[in-house]
């Protein structure tokens, strides 16, 4: 996930084009991957590309949906009559780094806000990208290895009244993909892709080369209308005109107004009027909730879960997120784990993570078994599950040579990023001790840790981090541990892998694809997977209906309802 | 009477000047590189330079510096680092907000220093001074976020008496008020106590006695008079320090003010916001000092009349 | 006529005073405004005047306490120059007013003392000790002062202290400023009596400045009256104090209340000394003069010397002596 | 917060200005205030905790058992003796982390305090020493700093440095502290240098640097400590609230701030978490904000006086009230007045009597801390608390003023009993004109509405040779001076026309010519309408030409009185005749030598066996030393306390 803030388009060309070859389009995406917001006190995720997912026949064929939108599951609204009513006050716990300017941004919080006020050709709303639902398009048939035709619906106005055609898709999903010759953020989990109007309501994508994550490329892609990617885009930094369920209607820096949009195709959401709002202090985000200040809380701390629990009107909406919580080597910092295997398979026995999840993270979460995460696609467990076992780790050091845990190195830990970040690594330190191993704790916030991960005279050996995805294995690890990379071994047969998943458009295949990746990576243990981290919404229990889900942390308030 | 208010005004911009070509520095000297950190990580170079060349932060410090005091001089406080909103809309937009928690705030606090410190300073050592010098010892020591947190629990969460955050109504105004109330007043009440206490002791307050003045009128006539100069200054450091950063109260109540912002925009490095932040605050402080002065000077003749 | 010890040369000086806290205008008080005297050997020259009217200042310019605005200083017989204050300093000391204020708190005694012979190397180290002891008992205080902290002493035992202070240096000037303004009646006089007996033991000179008529009278060989910065009558106290030239000095003299006087006769001055930043034009007395005449207010009579050894500022000096004395003073 | 920052700028810069006590005085004045005791040892506690931390807990600071988080404190249910005050979110004992975070925030606080300190004492010994443009610039820097919120600054700093030590966080918040100290001992230095020891030691030739180091410091830097301590509790606090904000010690080192910031998401779990570090915080401030007022108390003691409090004397009166016609306007009779400071008493006046007639005018004559200017407060009942009337009585035509109410006395006062002051321009209040004043008399003394009472303020003016007395109705007394403010101090006194005025040495701060003006000023309106006066003063010339009667005060007594002419011309007691003797005159002839009185004045605290006069007496007698001598008659009208006349056997047997 990337993110462009206060990005004007006016980017320069980078003088590199996107090419067939696998390896160059991991490049390229590694080379956009970048111009991200990072923040201290925000819980976005350093979300990397968008996965590749190959749609095989067969599966388009079983998820072929039908016009009627009534059969949809999303389009309830208010269908079942009255006006919407209520207000939603919603507390991110994330700055809203990014203006509105459409594909320039991939902050999460950006994405979140987008969902809300502007629709996609297909909707996940069980966060499986494998098994889309119909949004914009009522169904998709891939008509050959680059080729994807959708149909769309019809009857669809944008917030401006102005009618949405294929002509709009074309627009957007060219421009978002980078095909026309306008530089965007987005471009960096896309390839290029052209779209043929066939008619009004039918339109053929074509991607460049074969491209497996489409699904989590449209995931992402929202629908713009052509006459406003067309105009000048300054008015739609501030005004964004979507076909969704609600507009903008108050544009402040850390409070977005939004308001029901009436004419939606959907019906009518049944919240008249939400507002998102920054909120940087969970206690004081929890205590809005409990004063009836606000309808929906982001991100609650484990601390603060049973207090929610334990009241009579409110409730917890929890999932566990599609990111892995790992601690990160940061090659070429520190030679014995570079050069020793051994050395960090024992890394990855001093540290009891059931520990960490049961007593620390608590929630959702779940010790990690992978490098990609549960609820990705072609997620698959390993073994063994590396336990706290400090006789196996003093052995394994002692085979690699340093039965004293050998020389101090640098864990640094963002304040205010991850859940109890400080806590889980002060554990995590502490059992490592027990081992002989020598962490050293270096506090940051998010902007000081990202700097010295990525800057030349950086001095951290090891970070613990965690990069959210949409939910396929392509974005979990291409742009971590591909070639270019800064948490990559150089590692030729990560490598390869990699690019064959990317461009390999066959479910099976890919999946085998990812499996024999999964295993290897499990082998080699270049990095320590921690857990699958918490994500958890409070709301008071008069809200219901409210979609929550892992991939990019999405929060969707319809059709949901306030209830008297 | 100009060349006094020349005068005047010239150390104040230069006392603000010094402030923002501190923060300035302070910033880009400490806080490292915007555009790197601005950036997603493993970002090219060639990307994060143009990112510094739309932040403007390529150039060297001093050019950087003297478009910032170029661009101040006609008003103009830049763009937000992130979503580009003007910095003088935001910190426009914040200050009515924060000043009205410093108004209320001053006015509630004086009114209870006053009563309190007076009562206090009549029977020094009786019942009241001490209940007072009590208060005083507590409240002093007592961390005004902590405070702040309590405050919410009781009164939002469990009476669900008062909101718990934001400024949405007068209602709002109590837990935030009576947080910066009680850290402020422990320094009022001394003051008020001890000048009341000294004046009282003065010779012309015995003089009045001997002229068969009746008590009240000694005290709040001849008395308070004279007591309320000090309080008058140490209000307005106070009101200063309040526009300046009432941080921990804005922080913990989501009060849409100047506190919160700039914490917000240290939080994202966002530097123009800071700058602008601290630059509201700066001007409040030296403000707000004029007007003690003023008033000051028009509560004691002894200033008023040797500077005419 | 031998060399006088101390030559005081048309000495002024001028403060320039900011009129308020914030203001910016200027104001130029000529606290000492062209004055000459000599201070001889072993004399006293006492100095009095009404309070502002810059004879503390003058006593202060003297010892380059205070840098003169211009005029000159000779003492011993060589110019002193402000990179000579410290010779300045090691042959002439002040005794100040408030013995409260002029010693150091945290000090004590025998440190006090020590300190002037330590600075103009007068005394070895070892030395030190007795000669501070000899001090005190020069001043009749006992060895069990030098362990003591000033605020541990009476008022009469600091002053004593102070006088012992400027006396470890062996000056031959002492500029007394209102040294014993601040003391008790019965206390003043010891004082007073021990300034008498150092003078004859050491052959010391003395600038007496007080604003007390009686104390300057009993301490002083010649009188200086200064009214607004300048020195109204100079002469021997005897003649000054039984036939004044000056008719401030007349006045001055008649307003001391005085035992076994009713104040009849009483010459009542008019309003109250004037501003010193604004000092009126011509005779600076002229406006609460009873003899005042139109030339007063013109121009600034000199200090002349009328009789022998007697010097006054004023066109009248003698108009009480002299055979015409002037309708509008006869009432 | 925002309160506190401003504790450190200022209430901080007022805590101190006389020159404190010292040594063991200032301990034994510590130790009287039962809350710097409390502070102290409140403070005594905290630092052996700190110190003594790793003996007293018992688990290593960052030792975790997360199988075991957020234990409750053992008198919760589900505590266990093992974890006394439970552990936190990483299991980790509670009771450690709290003994260890005072060690890590008292280093903090206790090093940034004397960072700061230390490099105020240094700029503002400078500043104030040197002044000129190096002031101008220290100041003008402070003045920034002080425009500059703190916390700001310390946040900016502190966010950007990855690992944040103790040693950051004492430069980042001990530096900024300089300006605080810097302003107190600038403006210490100021006035030091104002006074006459920093002369005296230019005048002895010592260099700047010598003068600035030798003899300014030593009376400036006892400021510090108080200001230090105050500091101190301001800095314990903004170390909590940094780690509040998120800014202090990087984890796990513990310290209260960043246990408390951790435990404050833990507020309604586990309410303790938050709660005790809070309670050690508070715990902590208010035992150095204790002792800091005790400090400040003992540097400055003006806080425990200054108050006027008048009580009623309850004792019985010894005098029989019907005395009928021959009743003076005023009679005193055995009037004692006493101060009790700490465990000393001042005896000020012990048991003197006079009468005064309407219309006369009588001198009290005496040395300082004779007790004349206590005698004229007692009078007119407004003596400085402590100080009280401890026996004897006032008799105002019969009315006892030691024994009527409050509401009583003071309406009394202006009507029936004036009084003037020392120093006239004090005795007004500052920030109100002369017409104010005066009027506001009028009105209350005469009951008379605005106008008239204007007209008559004029009136009053013109009575004591005011001439404009509309421009002078306009005018502050700033404005005014000396002889004019007492003037019109006069006016006001008469304004309720009186029968008993007192004037408390009404022109020692003036000049002698002006001098003469006012006192004939007042004698006149005086006579006029027959007001009683007792001039009191210390200058018996004054008193020979303006009174009609004389009282000689010495050590709290009566030592000689009679009509003034005889007192002076044939004084009877020593005393009297010493006075007169040492006093040097404008008619006294050259070459004559003063009688000094030998030795010094009494300490008031002291009372004397026998004479008070008898160490410095020329005619001391035996029994001088035994026996305290009574007021005998020892002329017409004219009464001595001295043994000499003593009729009898006691004066024969001495010769």
């Amino acid at each position: 996930m990337q993110v462009e803030v206060g990005w004007n388009g006016e980017r320069k060309e980078r003088g590199m084009r996107p090419h067939d070859r696998a390896n160059e389009m991991l490049e390229e995406a590694e080379s956009r991957l970048g111009r991200g917001e990072i923040s201290r006190r925000q819980f976005i995720r350093l979300t990397t590309a968008f996965g590749v997912t190959l749609a095989a026949p067969g599966f388009l064929a079983a998820c072929d949906v039908g016009d009627d939108a009534a059969e949809t599951p999303t389009a309830t609204g208010s269908a079942d009559g009255g006006e919407p009513t209520g207000s939603v006050r919603f507390l991110s716990a994330e700055n809203f780094w990014a203006d509105w300017d459409p594909y320039q941004a991939n902050a999460l919080s950006q994405f979140r806000l987008n969902k809300q006020i502007y629709d996609y050709l297909l909707d996940f709303p069980t966060g499986d990208l494998s098994k889309p639902e119909p949004m914009l398009a009522t169904s998709t048939e891939q008509i050959d290895e680059r080729t994807w035709e959708f149909k769309l619906r019809e009857g669809v106005v944008f917030h401006d009244g102005a009618a949405f055609t294929g002509e709009d898709v074309k627009a957007s999903i060219e421009r978002a993909s980078g095909a026309t010759d306008v530089e965007v953020v987005h471009a960096g989990s896309w390839v290029p892709t052209t779209v043929e109007v066939v008619d009004d309501l039918t339109v053929r994508l074509k991607t460049e080369r074969p491209f497996g994550p489409l699904f989590s490329a449209l995931f992402n892609t929202q629908i713009v209308s052509a006459a406003d990617l067309a105009g000048k885009a300054a008015s739609l930094k501030n005004q964004p005109n979507g076909t969704g369920p609600w507009r903008l209607v108050a544009n402040e820096p850390t409070r977005k107004v939004m308001d029901a949009n009436m004419d939606y195709w959907a019906g009518p959401p049944r919240i008249k009027e939400m507002i998102w709002e920054f909120v940087q202090d969970p206690q004081t985000r929890l205590s809005a909730l409990q004063a009836g200040q606000a309808q929906a809380i982001d991100r609650v701390p484990p601390e603060h879960l049973e207090i929610i629990e334990s009241s009579d009107d409110l409730m917890l909406a929890s999932v566990t997120g599609i990111e892995n919580v790992n601690l990160w080597w940061r090659p070429g910092r520190f030679e014995l784990r570079d050069t020793s295997p051994e050395f960090r398979k024992a890394v990855a026995w001093s540290i009891d993570r059931a520990a960490l999840t049961e007593n620390l993270v608590l929630g959702q979460s779940a010790v990690a078994d992978s490098f990609v995460p549960a609820g990705a696609l072609y997620y698959e467990p390993q073994s063994p599950a590396y336990t706290f076992d400090p006789d196996q780790a003093k052995e394994l050091l002692t085979a690699a040579g340093v039965p004293d845990g050998g020389p101090e190195f640098e864990l640094w830990v963002a304040s205010g990023f991850l859940p109890r970040a400080e806590q889980v690594v002060q554990s995590i330190t502490d059992s490592m001790r027990q081992v002989g191993l020598k962490p050293k704790i270096i506090t940051t916030d998010i902007a000081g840790m990202v700097d010295d991960i990525f800057s030349d005279d950086g001095t951290g050996a090891m970070y613990h981090i965690s990069w959210a995805s949409s939910g396929d294995p392509n974005g979990a690890l291409a742009q971590l541990i591909g070639p270019g990379g800064v948490w990559s071994d150089k590692d030729k047969r990560v490598h390869s892998l990699l690019a064959d998943g990317a461009a390999e458009t066959d479910p099976d295949r890919r999946g085998q694809i990812y499996s024999e990746l999964q295993q290897h990576l499990w082998e080699q243990t270049p990095h320590i997977p921690l857990y699958y981290s918490d994500f958890t919404i409070g709301h008071t229990k008069k809200l219901v209906d409210l979609r929550v889900l892992p991939n990019q942390f999405e929060t969707y308030f319809y059709p949901a309802s306030i209830q008297e | 009477m100009l060349g006094q208010a020349l005068r005047r005004t010239a150390q104040m911009t230069l006392v603000v000047f010094g402030v923002v070509t501190l923060v300035f520095f302070v910033l880009r000297l400490a806080a490292g590189d915007p555009a790197r950190l601005l950036n997603q990580p493993g970002t090219p170079e060639t990307i994060v330079q143009q990112v510094r060349e739309r932040l403007g932060t390529d150039r060297p410090l001093l050019v950087q510096y003297g478009h910032y005091l170029a661009d101040l001089a006609r008003g103009d406080l830049g763009v937000s680092f992130h979503g580009g909103q003007s910095v003088r809309d935001a910190v426009l937009e914040a200050l009515p907000n924060t000043a009205a928690l410093a108004l209320v705030t001053i006015v509630v606090a004086s009114t209870i220093a006053l009563a309190l410190g007076i009562a206090a300073a009549l029977r020094p050592n009786g019942l009241v001074d001490r209940s007072v010098l009590v208060y005083v010892a507590v409240a002093q020591a007592t961390p005004a976020f902590w405070l702040a947190v309590v405050l919410v629990l009781v009164f939002s969460i469990n009476l669900r008496w008062l909101p718990a955050i934001d400024l949405t109504g007068p209602k709002s105004f109590v837990l935030p008020v009576a947080t910066l109330v009680i850290t402020l007043t422990p320094v009022l009440i001394r003051t008020v106590r001890q000048s009341f206490l000294e004046t009282l002791s003065e010779d012309h307050v015995r003089a009045a006695r001997a002229r068969g003045l009746p008590e009240r009128r000694v005290l709040l006539v001849h008395g308070l008079k004279a007591a309320a100069l000090p309080l008058v200054t140490l209000i307005g450091l106070q009101a200063g320090f309040i526009l300046a950063g009432s941080y921990v109260v804005e922080f913990v109540f989501n009060w849409p003010g100047i506190g919160k912002l700039t914490l917000d925009a240290l939080a994202s490095r966002n530097f123009p916001m800071i700058q602008g932040g601290v630059l509201v605050a700066a001007v409040a402080f030296v403000l707000v000092n004029f007007v003690v002065d003023l008033v000051y000077a028009a509560l004691d003749p002894r200033i008023r009349l040797r500077a005419s | 006529m031998t060399q006088p010890l101390l030559d005081v040369r048309d000495l002024r000086k001028h403060f320039v005073t900011r009129t308020g806290r914030l203001s910016r205008a200027r104001k130029v008080v000529k606290a000492v405004d062209g004055v000459s005297f000599t201070v001889g050997v072993g004399e006293t020259l006492g100095l009095v005047g009404e309070s502002g009217c810059g004879k503390s200042t003058l006593a202060r310019t003297v010892l380059f306490l205070e840098l003169p605005t211009s005029g000159e200083i000779l003492f011993e017989g060589g110019r002193v120059t402000e990179g000579e204050a410290k010779r300045l300093r090691r042959r002439a000391q002040i005794v100040f007013q408030d013995p409260y204020a002029s010693l150091p708190p945290r000090m004590r005694i025998e440190k006090i003392l020590a300190d002037p012979l330590a600075i103009h190397g007068l005394a070895d180290r070892a030395a030190i000790p007795e000669r501070v002891v000899q001090l005190l008992r020069d001043v009749g205080l006992g060895d069990g002062v030098a362990r003591k902290l000033p605020h541990q002493l009476s008022g009469g035992q600091r002053q004593r202290v102070g006088i012992a202070r400027a006396l470890s240096v062996q000056p031959s000037l002492i500029v007394a400023d209102e040294a014993v303004s601040s003391l008790d009646a019965s206390v003043r006089a010891q004082i007073l009596n021990l300034l008498k007996d150092i003078q004859e033991r050491q052959r010391l000179s003395y600038l007496f400045v007080s604003h007390d008529l009686g104390v300057v009278k009993y301490m002083s060989h010649r009188i200086a009256v200064m009214y607004l910065g300048e020195i109204v009558e100079l002469a021997p106290a005897d003649p000054l104090y039984e036939r004044p030239l000056h008719p401030y000095t007349r006045a001055l003299l008649s307003a001391v209340p005085s035992l076994g006087r009713d104040g009849r006769g009483r010459i009542r001055l008019e309003g109250e000394p004037p501003d010193p930043g604004d000092p009126p034009s011509g005779c600076k007395f002229h406006p609460r003069c009873p003899l005042a005449q139109p030339i007063c207010s013109q121009t600034a009579p000199e200090l002349k010397e009328w009789l022998p050894g007697r010097f006054a500022a004023c066109h009248f000096a003698l108009a009480d002596i002299e055979p015409k004395p002037r309708p509008e003073t006869a009432t | 917060m925002s309160g506190l920052a401003t504790t450190r700028a200022d209430e901080l810069t007022a805590a101190a200005a006389a020159p404190p006590a010292r040594g063991r005085v200032a301990l034994r004045r510590l130790g009287r205030r039962k809350g710097s005791i409390v502070g102290i040892a409140g403070l005594a506690v905290v630092a052996s905790v700190a110190a003594f931390a790793p003996l007293i807990s018992p688990y290593e600071p960052l030792a975790q058992d997360i199988t075991n988080t957020l234990a409750p404190p053992v008198w919760a249910e589900g505590g266990s003796l093992e974890h006394v005050l439970g552990t936190d979110s990483l299991g980790r004992d509670v009771a450690t982390r709290l003994a260890y975070g005072a060690r890590n925030s008292l280093a903090i606080s206790v090093a940034a305090a004397l960072i700061g300190s230390l490099l105020g004492l240094i700029t503002g010994l400078v500043a104030g020493f040197f002044g000129g443009w190096v002031d101008s610039v220290l100041m003008r820097l402070g003045d920034m700093q002080l425009a500059f919120p703190f916390i700001l600054l310390a946040v900016v700093i502190l966010g950007v440095i990855a690992e944040r030590t103790v040693l950051h966080l004492i430069l980042v918040l001990g530096v900024p502290g300089w300006i605080v100290y810097a302003r107190v001992v600038r403006s210490r230095v100021l006035a030091e240098r104002e006074k006459e020891y920093v002369t005296a030691a230019r005048a002895v030739g010592a260099s700047g640097p010598r003068t600035l180091f030798r003899y300014v410091l030593p009376s400036v830097w006892q400021v510090i400590p108080v200001i230090a301590m105050l500091d101190l509790g301001f800095l314990v606090i903004v170390e909590s609230t940094l780690s509040f904000l998120g800014f202090g010690l990087t984890p796990p080192t513990p310290s209260w701030g960043s246990t408390l910031a951790e435990g404050r998401q833990f507020l309604v779990v586990s309410p303790w978490l938050p709660v005790l570090p809070g309670l050690a915080i508070m715990f902590t401030v208010l035992s150095i904000n204790l002792t800091a007022d005790g400090l400040a108390d003992v540097v400055d003691p003006r806080l425990t006086k200054g108050s006027f409090r008048r009580q009623m004397l309850r004792l019985p009166s010894r005098y029989n009230r019907d005395r009928g016609d021959d009743q003076p306007l005023l009679r005193v009779r055995d009037l004692a007045v006493e101060f009790p400071l700490g465990e000393r008493v001042v005896r000020a006046v012990r048991g003197i009597s006079f009468d005064l007639e309407r219309g006369q005018t009588v001198g009290i004559v005496g040395e300082s801390g004779s007790g004349k200017s206590v005698t004229a407060l007692a009078i007119i009942q407004l003596l400085d608390a402590p100080g009280r009337v401890t026996g004897g009585e006032i008799l105002l035509d019969g009315q006892d003023l030691t024994r009527i109410d409050r509401k009583a006395m003071a309406a009394l006062r202006g009507r029936r009993i004036g009084m003037i002051f020392q120093n006239p321009a004090s005795s007004l209040n500052p920030v109100l004109t002369i017409g104010f004043q005066l009027t506001e008399t009028i009105r209350t003394q005469l009951r008379l509405p605005q106008e008239k009472a204007e007209s008559m303020a004029r009136d009053a003016l013109l009575s004591v040779g005011i001439g404009n007395a509309e421009h002078i109705l306009r005018r502050y007394p700033f404005e005014l001076s000396g002889g004019m403010n007492q003037r019109v101090m006069i006016a006001m006194a008469m304004a309720g026309r009186p029968d008993l005025l007192i004037a408390d040495e009404p022109t020692t701060a003036l000049d002698v010519t002006t001098q003469a003006q006012v006192l004939e000023q007042l004698r006149d309106v005086t006579r006029a309408s027959d007001t009683s006066l007792i001039l009191i003063t210390h200058d018996i010339a004054l008193v020979a030409e303006y009174a009609d009667a004389i009282l000689v005060m010495y050590a709290g007594q009566v030592c000689e009185a009679g009509p003034a002419e005889t007192v002076i011309r044939d004084p009877k007691h020593p005393y009297t005749r010493a006075l007169l003797d040492s006093l040097p005159r404008a008619d006294t002839p050259s070459g004559a030598r003063l009688q000094a009185i030998p030795g010094e004045l009494p300490d008031p605290t002291i009372v004397p066996r026998g004479c008070p006069f008898a160490p410095r007496c020329p005619c001391v007698l035996d029994i001088s030393w035994e026996i305290n001598p009574e007021l005998v008659e020892v002329g017409p009208g004219q009464t001595a306390a001295c043994h000499l006349w003593t009729p009898d056997e006691a004066r024969g047997a001495a010769r």
